[in-house]
């Protein structure tokens, strides 16, 4: 295999519209309400970072929507994904509550983890997302027990992983992939290429860019993509998705290669960026999945323009409405620290 | 007449499989060497015959994925056990048993369960060494979340594995190598739950409380004899669940003997038999009245040289000569 | 007439890698965030240009890598310092800190020396939530061959990396990111000796022995002031090295109060409070005499939202409030 | 890469003797000689664990040995190697003493590890061994550390890890290939692939059979040999160990393929052996690394069966010698269990 990313991970390429190729454009006129709304509610957190009205860690994921929702377009709420620290798109691309999540990220009893995870622990089973933890790799292997599970409930079920580049350097990737591979496991790998695990580029983590590398030594199908051209995440997916349902699929690994916006952490563009970050920047802007979306869909004429500002004024309203509403929701009684340990 | 059949601790943890597997359709067990005809034991012997090898099923050298994995696996509706047989090997994972499974509940608002049993296996003497050897129950039971299971006898090692599969959170159960030929008479299988699993007076004694867990229980008992033979009578407590602790029974031995002996399998320092003499020590009633002392492992990684190992690993001679001193004989 | 100078906890560490890297050319570093600006506080500010990014060494997101990478350093004659942002991070490591590093000496004879330091940082509060909180200096106090050291002031931040890096056995140093900003007036940094760091007695009283490190001692500290002003005279014992414990202190201080308050930030069970205590009622002359008490965090998983954050954390108005009931006032 | 070890799996393939090529044949007397003193030590270890005699858990590596010896031939005491479980075979091919390995498995104070560490915990600094353990996959990261200690020193020293196909599983492992790989260590990476990890075949634990392949992901020089030939294992590793001595070299990745004739652990050879072991084992013991090298020895002239007869028998001698002298030896006081957990 090519053991570079080449043009993908090049800031100044793929910012040309989108191209359907085979694929149907009406599906993606949803996926981009899907993108525009994350994005949306991000830009909404990060406000609220910044002046200090949200307290925890939030790990933003603007500028990688496509890798979010062009993955949960192939999902339905009997598979079970789990994510990381920057989970927030997965988790609303999934169907998560919008008041959940931020009642969550300000610590109120009616988030989805009822205030005790904060933005680093989504979790909304009834859409199939099970869970987001903040520790590097660890629930990729959750990931692989979902899919040992629906191999047993041979239901034709999928457990998803979304993760890293920084995670692929952990043990726990490894020690996963192979155990996938070897019991041929329906679990499909998605790693997020944005090419830094915080402020450390990923030429100084390992010694190729292409993560997809250990897909090959993991004898595992795979597929690496431009993470933010919705259509190449979604067409790579295709027949990995009609095999799970067809209860003969096994593993498969997704790399979207792609980009963050800002900030390791918080709200800022211009803080802990690390090697090459700066200059950057606004190349990769041009190769904004949002707006590459939307112009294709234009251009196809799927979505006029004055649909669109429709679909963006709807989506700012109801982020507006679920912002102020988790305002107002109730902080948890101090008794919940105990009596949210064990089973009842 | 019919003979008595007595089943060894090693079987009767291979009855607690075979009851759960028969009768409970989400049960399933994965670790390492569970395909072998020997390494862990009789405890396991010929499951993946009995019950294929999809449920019994035996995993690549990879404690984090394969732990990681019975969690993803009880998130999903299974009741998984992962066994390691060693905890020594267990301790890879400490991450996924720790930081992950004993705080999912907590983490996302406490409606999400992780029935999932670890099994973590004490195999240590035999010239094994350092890096072979470790129990740690201390460490595990220091983990809210987290239950904590050592049984003593074979109807315990059987049941307490029942109990644990059947929770509705992460149970750490760890049984040791060193209980396997324990020979006891037992009634069917039966469903059991954790609730029901508390500290027992295993022998009635009037002049000092020996406490202990799993090996060091067996080993109070036969100290205990000893002691009856000089007169001194010994109330032999079997802590069998470590965490959450339960120490009313402990409490109500100790202020019936004044003398309280806590005998523990791990190192000295932060550990479980600090836990139950504190607990002692800070009830104000308690500390008036009872004299404390404890029995651990020196303060060393285990050797492997014989005469080394039996200073390492102490007997019942060693729980009596000190019970002796706690009362002042 | 000069002005004073003082510098903070975060700056003193700085301060004693600065030593370090200068006058000892075996020592380097590795960690994950090290060439960042921000990852570890103002801890490690541009260390890497000051002394290269060969000893300065950032790293992938490996913890089992590192840390194993500095014990192989470490026997060939390095003094590695391997940072973890985080003890949750560096529990991924577990096995080569506890069942490698920790045991090599020994397994080997006597004669291998693992002169290695891991720096572990306490960072929690702030919302982060269950698997950015643990501290867990119990567990690191258990194992016998890891030193634990956990400074409570800006000199000790300091001396106490200097000490552990000279030290020819692993070190285990944790420091707290609530110490931060803690200020202190410093002599020039010197070479410090591990075998000379012990228990210190940080303000002298006659009513009650508080016993904590790192933070907890601060907040001891901050609490005496209160209790003074209500009429209690509080001896605050700091243990600074909490593995091997060296307890003299505490108990003379003990049988002097009459009563012992042990804070300790991190959980209840077989915790390093139960430690201290236990130290105390198990020896009769200090038992008979002094009443004991401890305050940890509650059994559960450090939670997020604020005022569930509130209830985890102790402050000094509950050290205050426990001990006044422990002085029966 | 070929991702199928095809005839190095193949236990009818490969009986006939070493080919030299372009290897000069002295050199390979002392080699075989080292061999045949590692077998004959361990057969006498086998002996004494069946007789009980040796009471801690003895992994042998009979039928492996072509490994230790060819990869030790380029070694010298300053470079700094690691073991694992099955490690008598890397401690005697590097030079460590025979009595001190001896009265280790006996727990005598005069061990190398004086008593405290038995079979699984082999040491002798002074030519270059710094320990043995027995947790998998434990050692690799640090003799990635004492790589980084070589590269540091700037003379020409290696860091090297010795471990089985098993150890690759291990998240350890990968974490430890990534980091030697991304900072351009010194390194030597052996992987002994016997195929088991003690009952289980490799096909029942990874996807493929070629542990190198995750060299290839690793970005790492590579090479798979027949284990059995000492001549391969000695070739591939020529040009890296220029290069190290030079102060250029890199991390790099040996694969051996071999079997071992006795069980996981002890001395039996039909015990714990796991899927398709049993009928293999006389045809591998066709593949003899030792009987091959003697052979080719004679083909070219460089060691006669008349001086081969002489090797065999004083190394039997020796062996039998510092048998009898390690059953003479005191045992550690009860005293060392205290005394060593710390420095002086
Ligand atoms: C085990 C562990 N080590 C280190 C960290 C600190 N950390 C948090 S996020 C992160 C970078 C992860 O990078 P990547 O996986 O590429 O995800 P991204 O942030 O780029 O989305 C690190 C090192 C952690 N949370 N857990
Ligand atoms: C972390 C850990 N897990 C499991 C074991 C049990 N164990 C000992 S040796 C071994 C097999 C290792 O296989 P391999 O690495 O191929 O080495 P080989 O025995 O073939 O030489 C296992 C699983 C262990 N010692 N350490
Ligand atoms: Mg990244
Ligand atoms: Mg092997």
């Amino acid at each position: 295999m090519n053991q570079s990313l080449t043009s993908l991970a090049d800031a100044k390429a793929h910012h040309e519209p989108i191209a359907f190729g085979h694929a149907d454009p009406v599906p993606f006129v949803q996926a981009l309400h899907s993108m525009v709304r994350i994005r949306r509610a991000e830009e909404c957190i990060a406000e609220n970072v910044a002046t200090g009205v949200i307290k925890c860690p939030c790990h933003l994921a603007i500028g990688q929507e496509a890798a979010a929702v062009g993955v949960a377009m192939h999902l339905r709420s009997t598979d079970r994904a789990f994510g990381a620290h920057r989970s927030h798109a997965h988790f609303l691309a999934m169907g998560g509550s919008l008041d959940g999540l931020f009642a969550e990220v300000l610590g109120r009893d009616t988030g989805v983890s009822r205030g005790m995870g904060g933005s680093m622990h989504l979790a909304a089973k009834e859409v199939g997302f099970y869970g987001s933890v903040p520790i590097v790799g660890a629930s990729i292997p959750i990931a692989v027990g979902a899919g040992l599970a629906a191999q047993m409930d041979k239901k034709g079920d999928v457990g998803v992983s979304f993760f890293g580049d920084g995670a692929a350097e952990e043990g726990s990737f490894h020690e996963s992939m192979n155990l996938a591979s070897v019991m041929n496991l329906p679990v499909l790998f998605v790693c997020e290429n944005n090419m830094f695990a915080s402020h450390l580029h990923i030429s100084l983590r390992q010694p190729k860019n292409v993560v997809a590398r250990y897909a090959v030594a993991h004898a595992m199908a795979h597929a690496t993509v431009d993470g933010n051209d919705i259509v190449a995440v979604w067409s790579a997916l295709k027949d990995a998705a009609a095999a799970w349902r067809a209860g003969t699929g096994g593993p498969f690994f997704l790399e979207a290669v792609t980009y963050r916006w800002l900030g390791h952490v918080g709200h800022r563009d211009d803080q802990d960026v690390g090697v090459a970050r700066k200059d950057d920047l606004s190349d990769w802007k041009g190769r904004d999945p949002v707006r590459r979306l939307a112009e294709s869909l234009a251009t196809v004429g799927a979505l006029s323009p004055k649909e669109l500002a429709a679909m963006e004024s709807a989506i700012s309203d109801e982020v507006a409405t679920a912002w102020a509403k988790a305002l107002t929701q109730p902080f948890p009684d101090p008794s919940a620290l105990l009596s949210r340990v064990w089973a009842k | 007449m019919t003979a008595t059949v007595k089943t060894s601790y090693g079987v009767a943890i291979r009855d607690g499989f075979a009851h759960l597997l028969a009768k409970h359709p989400k049960a399933f067990v994965m670790g390492q060497g569970l395909w072998s005809p020997w390494y862990v034991g009789n405890s396991m012997t010929n499951l993946e015959i009995e019950f294929g090898k999809e449920r019994v099923i035996d995993v690549p050298v990879s404690e984090v994925a394969t732990t990681g994995a019975g969690i993803g696996a009880a998130l999903s509706g299974y009741r998984p056990i992962v066994v390691h047989p060693r905890v020594d090997f267990m301790m890879l994972a400490v991450d996924q048993i720790v930081t992950q499974a004993a705080k999912w509940r907590s983490m996302f608002g406490g409606d999400m369960s992780v029935p999932l049993v670890i099994r973590g296996i004490i195999n240590r003497g035999g010239e094994q060494g350092a890096q072979h050897s470790q129990s740690l129950q201390s460490w595990f039971a220091h983990i809210p979340g987290l239950h904590v299971l050592m049984p003593a006898t074979p109807r315990d090692a059987r049941d307490m594995l029942i109990a644990a599969t059947l929770c509705d959170d992460p149970v750490l159960y760890m049984d040791d190598r060193w209980c396997y030929e324990l020979e006891e008479e037992l009634p069917p299988a039966e469903d059991v739950s954790i609730n029901d699993i508390a500290p027992l007076r295993r022998r009635t004694g009037k002049d000092i409380t020996l406490v202990g867990c799993g090996y060091t229980t067996k080993l109070n008992l036969e100290a205990a004899e000893l002691l009856a033979a000089q007169g001194i009578e010994a109330d032999v407590i079997d802590l069998r669940l470590l965490n959450p602790l339960k120490p009313a029974l402990v409490h109500e031995s100790a202020a019936k003997t004044g003398r309280m002996l806590v005998v523990d399998g791990d190192w000295r320092s932060c550990g479980l038999a600090a836990e139950i003499i504190a607990g002692v020590a800070e009830r104000p009633e308690l500390r008036a009245v009872v004299h404390c002392a404890r029995i651990t492992h020196p303060d060393a990684p285990a050797p492997t040289s014989k005469p080394l190992e039996q200073a390492f690993y102490f007997t019942a001679a060693d729980i009596v000569r000190e019970a002796r001193t706690l009362c002042g004989r």
